[in-house]
């Protein structure tokens, strides 16, 4: 009884502009598909979790839950390197996640305490993680694609000739798209030949808005039009490893950047104020459950190859469900940020993380007059 | 009758859509979704596709495509989400349709409305609670309103699509759901709220508190606990931030000697900012019994955390820890 | 001795995503050649004109000049009807020209005169036409595209179902062609099917920079992905005009937006202060000039239908330079601009022309104390 | 020696770049063509295309891109060809640069520098002519700096390119050619200007002039006309723009007990409010003899034609009025 099992991703590709292709079947460890599992339900079950927090109103403003995507960034996931970067949209939970995040401080930062990722001044859409390459989170529409470009631009400009680079990836949705600062960035990696993947989360609406009303091409691995474009079943965390294997090995070998499609679909509505139901129809979101949910598909796989049985999966969920627990008792358990927080970290004083006193500001309105006037940050 | 702000807006819209064919919508949401914050709620069932557009997430084409069909004389109200977004797309709010009739001597004009919701709004940090006041407000060529109760929110989206300049309303979103009382008028499809002017929305003699948006309520609410101590506030709603209406705020001034300014935005260079620069540079200068105060949102980008979100903006105490600084503190000799 | 020709176009036309495509003959009217040449030698002479004047310090700032790129807008102004929309770059002069201007309200805008195109108050990158559908003139690259895309959003707004649209047309760089903004409006124009067309007037430099230093993709006329394109031989009027012909039909018949690559040459530098010669060789400019000359081409059209003889070209080019020479001239006896036109037409009272009075600040800075205050457009 | 402006920077450049392998320039035309201004002459030459690198014209873009590119320890120097053309940009410069550290609690820095001529350039009209002083300075996170002289340049463009934190160079586009001498430190490698501190360009006791970039000279030519007339001028060069130096302000302020601030920027909303703002609510407003008087560029978008260009503009005698106004305007009782 080998622990490698062989997987079928046939069918699970669409390519242009491309003379190659990723390979129709993955081969995968015991452990390696286990873990993947973990780190998918895990996402799966914090964000079930921040949906009832905040509906118990322990989570404030914009709450953007990536259930029903988990496999995207799980497979990205398995197919990079630590030190490959990653930048995202405000849809950043599950990327927080695995980029070096616990769950505690993931729901803590939505808590707006203290131990947050962020330290509760960034909330849901600001996570960033610079020791393990992670860039966020970023709260304006398509606004993450140059930056993701400018990783990739670093990738080049520290490497040696010659040697392979470590890449750069954006995600962004369907609805991000057509922003123009995507072309621009596409323009210039495709011009400098930059390790850069753009990666379209193409969860079929944009908001309220389906593709067909906000985007004249459907086919986003064809968006880059010279650029070379891979659409990828995103529901699929095998597939999804794979082609993102394919497109870091080409991108980092200097052929410039990729258009990667995932096909997706997000079951919680926008955000937490959309119920996600007058714009698309029910069935259509209980048809994707039942057909392609992506932990079903991971749980196939375990049981199929057998590297678990059914029961064996069960307890393992029931194990993770108790840590999503644990873990959110822990953060409710930091204390909120202490006032002075309030001014700290406005500038750095080093590129060292956390670096940077507190910084008040020359003038404050305070309501007692003795704290109002300041003057390099004393009284004056 | 009572009607929430978000109400008195998209009646606003109704009636001015009525009112001329020309006046179309356009935005992110705001057809079939009925706004993101359902302040379109209705108008894409009453006026059809044609009329009621919603766009792709792309702030700088259709904020351009905006500005050229103004040019055919039609009347595009452009809705950004939040005022934020409207940053992807300052370039043409500000050198497309603000400078466009002075640069043609008077050719072109740009009949165009700019709204949506602007600063701050509940726990969504510093890229989603920016204050656009003071920018937009400093350019000439563009007007720029920014209504407290129902009745501006109406008078002034009417009054900003019968102007034939660009003009950017700057909304509230904690304010779209709070009802306030419509007068008869108000009701009226007749009802405008002349750009330009302010509105004293309590008269007073001791203190003029000067504000816009939102913290009009907060001003409101400080003059009646000062009023418990026996001074008497003066409220200035200023409604129009360019043209500022100097006027109003000049004779308040003179008339109560001590002026508090009261914003959410940035201090730096901030309305208050203008404010002060405005008591210096006229007579009203001579009139002040004590220097102005100001009391705007802290000097950072806006945190998260609930406490943190607090301690960064203007509470009722700092509103009346300043007014009473106004009338201990007062003009040298 | 008929007074119509037929000049053969064929090779100047490369499609994208089109079936069909203009027609490879042109018939034209001695007339209308003679008028075609007629704008174009005056466009050559005003912009040698205004290089001679900028020379002589009477123009001052910037001025980007078109010689070498008149067959582009004399093409397109043949094409189209008097209410289709247009909108260009900076590089302006000549379609204002061609929209209602005269020399001397061009030139007389440069010297920054009160009869000047815009009272003086544009210069050389701000003139307008309202009345004559054009709608600049902007110094922003790339931001006229969206504003152009508005003029065929109008345009369809305004039509009844099924009636032919007038059209609209963007004029823009190779530099510019990669904006963002630019794709922006054409996902819109394409999602609607706005009767647009997007012009790219490829020069081969943006400022010092050539194509494929600032474009990955430079096949412009394929820019537009799936929106169809058609590339143009720009210095070839009567290949300019079929190719206009053929766009506005196409768009203006509701098949939505389509790209058109104008291939020209400019011959001065980007603008007065650039010597053009750093970036590119003299043989490169000197070879256009023999070889390609848009001017000498139309010369060869009139002189090989027989439309005219050599000697009456030269008759009618002496007539050209002393119009323009007395265009000139009058240009410069318009006076400057009074004192009050600062505060004129910052707003208009309505959306006639020229409406707005003067309107004087609240508070203006003034020399004199007197003049230093004021409260309604009244001193206090 | 004597040095421009131009070049005063460009050595600046070349010394960090020298210093620092991970500063790289980028923007348009900065490499083969040396730059629009030929600021960056010779440094394609000397550091090639990795380190000096032209782009397209897409400012959103290559924006975003210098500001992803910091956060991996480099050290971006974005030229805007003028800053009129970050507002296509701004987004990225505000949501992204400056909020950025403290968004991410400290964890994110953002070390970028943006520079270009900024504000009025001859005949050049509305799109070309906008100062972002006020803008920019109201942006918690963002550092702004504004030089006059060579000096300041060099000293200001090494500052920011040490810094670990964005910085908005706002340069003059009419001073890139004008020479001032260098001392001997300005023209070691160490000359550093500290951002954050005006400099006191010329002291005098009976009025404060506060400016900055190109109208500190002509602060400097009030102040000769001035001292013809017995009145003793101080000159505050304000170098900074954010954080500003309100000690200096105030301090000067107090000595002189009269202050006029110049600037070319639109009045609304401008460094110049902010300056009265702050006198209003320090305790230098006890020291002031006169009310502060504002000189700003007139309230309009930049007309072409000369003479409006130069109405538009302060004048040396638009100053000397305002000097003299301070002189006969007291304070009320
Ligand atoms: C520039 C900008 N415009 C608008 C918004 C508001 N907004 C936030 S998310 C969103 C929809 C994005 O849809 P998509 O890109 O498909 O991503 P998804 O939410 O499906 O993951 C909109 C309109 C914003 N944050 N930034
Ligand atoms: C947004 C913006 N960035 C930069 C500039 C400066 N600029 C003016 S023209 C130009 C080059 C444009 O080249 P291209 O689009 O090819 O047009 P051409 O000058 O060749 O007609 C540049 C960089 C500008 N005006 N606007
Ligand atoms: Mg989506
Ligand atoms: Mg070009």
């Amino acid at each position: 009884f080998s622990s490698n099992a062989t997987f079928d991703v046939e069918g699970s590709f669409e390519t242009h502009m491309l003379d190659t292709a990723p390979e129709t079947t993955v081969e995968c460890s015991k452990e390696e598909l286990l873990e993947m599992f973990e780190l998918m339900y895990t996402m799966r079950r914090m964000e079930i979790t921040c949906d009832n927090e905040y509906k118990a109103r322990n989570i404030r403003g914009f709450c953007h839950l990536y259930d029903g995507q988990e496999a995207v960034a799980t497979g990205i996931n398995a197919a990079f390197d630590p030190e490959d970067s990653w930048i995202t949209s405000y849809r950043c939970h599950c990327v927080a996640l695995a980029r070096g995040g616990s769950v505690s401080s993931v729901v803590g930062e939505l808590f707006g305490n203290i131990d947050g990722y962020s330290r509760g001044k960034g909330g849901s859409m600001h996570f960033y993680n610079k020791a393990n390459y992670f860039f966020g989170g970023a709260g304006i529409v398509g606004a993450q694609v140059p930056v993701g470009a400018g990783s990739a631009f670093a990738n080049k400009y520290k490497s040696k000739p010659g040697e392979k680079m470590n890449v750069s990836v954006a995600c962004f949705g369907d609805g991000a798209a057509n922003q123009g600062q995507i072309w621009e960035a596409a323009n210039m990696c495709n011009l400098w030949n930059l390790p850069m993947i753009f990666c379209i989360e193409n969860n079929r609406y944009g908001m309220g808005t389906s593709i067909d009303r906000h985007s004249s091409i459907q086919d986003y691995y064809k968006m880059g039009n010279e650029i070379p474009g891979l659409r990828i079943d995103g529901m699929n965390v095998l597939a999804v490893k794979e082609g993102m294997r394919f497109a870091k090995e080409y991108c980092g070998s200097g052929n410039g950047p990729m258009y990667v499609e995932m096909m997706t679909y997000r079951y919680h509505g926008h955000s937490m104020s959309d119920p996600g139901t007058t714009y698309r129809n029910r069935d259509e979101i209980a048809f994707t459950r039942s057909t392609k949910d992506p932990l079903e598909f991971v749980k196939k796989c375990l049981v199929d190859a057998e590297f678990m049985t059914a029961d064996e999966i069960k307890d393992m969920e029931k194990k993770i469900r108790k840590d999503v627990q644990k873990e959110v008792l822990k953060a409710k358990e930091s204390p909120v940020p202490p006032h002075e927080e309030l001014f700290k970290h406005i500038f750095a004083t080093n590129l060292e993380p956390r670096s940077g006193g507190i910084e008040y500001p020359p003038h404050i309105r305070m309501p007692n007059y003795e704290n109002s006037f300041w003057i390099d940050g004393k009284k004056e | 009758i009572d009607m929430a702000v978000r109400e008195a807006i998209c009646q606003g819209l109704d009636e001015e859509m009525e009112r001329d064919e020309n006046v179309f919508i356009m935005g992110e949401e705001v057809a079939q979704y009925q706004g993101a914050y359902k302040v379109t709620k209705g108008l894409f069932q009453k006026y059809g596709d044609k009329r009621v557009i919603d766009t792709p997430i792309t702030e700088m084409g259709f904020t351009g495509l905006g500005v050229g069909a103004s040019f055919h004389d039609l009347k595009p109200v452009i809705e950004f989400m939040t005022i934020n977004f409207s940053m992807q797309a300052i370039d043409q709010v500000v050198n497309g349709a603000a400078k466009q009739f002075y640069m043609s001597g008077g050719d072109l004009a740009c009949p165009i409305v700019f709204r949506g919701p602007n600063g701050f709004s509940a726990g969504t940090a510093a890229q989603h609670s920016q204050c656009f006041g003071a920018w937009y407000s400093s350019c000439p060529g563009l007007k720029v309103v920014s209504p407290y109760s129902s009745e501006d929110a109406k008078g002034l989206i009417k009054a900003a699509i019968r102007d034939p300049n660009p003009v950017m309303v700057l909304e509230h979103e904690l304010m779209y759901g709070i009802s306030f009382p419509m007068s008869d008028e108000a009701q009226s499809k007749d009802w405008v709220v002349p750009i330009g002017q302010a509105k004293i929305e309590r008269e007073g003699t001791d203190v003029t508190i000067i504000s816009f948006s939102k913290p009009v309520g907060l001003a409101l609410e400080a003059a009646e606990v000062m009023a418990t101590k026996g001074v008497s506030c003066e409220v200035i709603n200023l409604l129009s931030l360019r043209p500022l209406d100097r006027k109003t705020i000049i004779a308040s001034a003179k008339k109560t000697g001590r002026v508090v300014s009261l914003e959410q935005g940035w201090p730096q260079c901030g309305i208050s900012s203008e404010i002060a620069a405005i008591l210096m540079e006229t007579d009203a200068f001579n009139y002040l019994d004590a220097p102005m105060e100001r009391v705007t949102g802290a000097d950072v980008p806006m945190p998260y955390a609930a406490d943190l979100e607090k301690a960064a903006l203007p509470q009722l105490e700092d509103v009346v820890a300043a007014i009473e600084r106004t009338t201990y503190r007062s003009m040298a000799a």
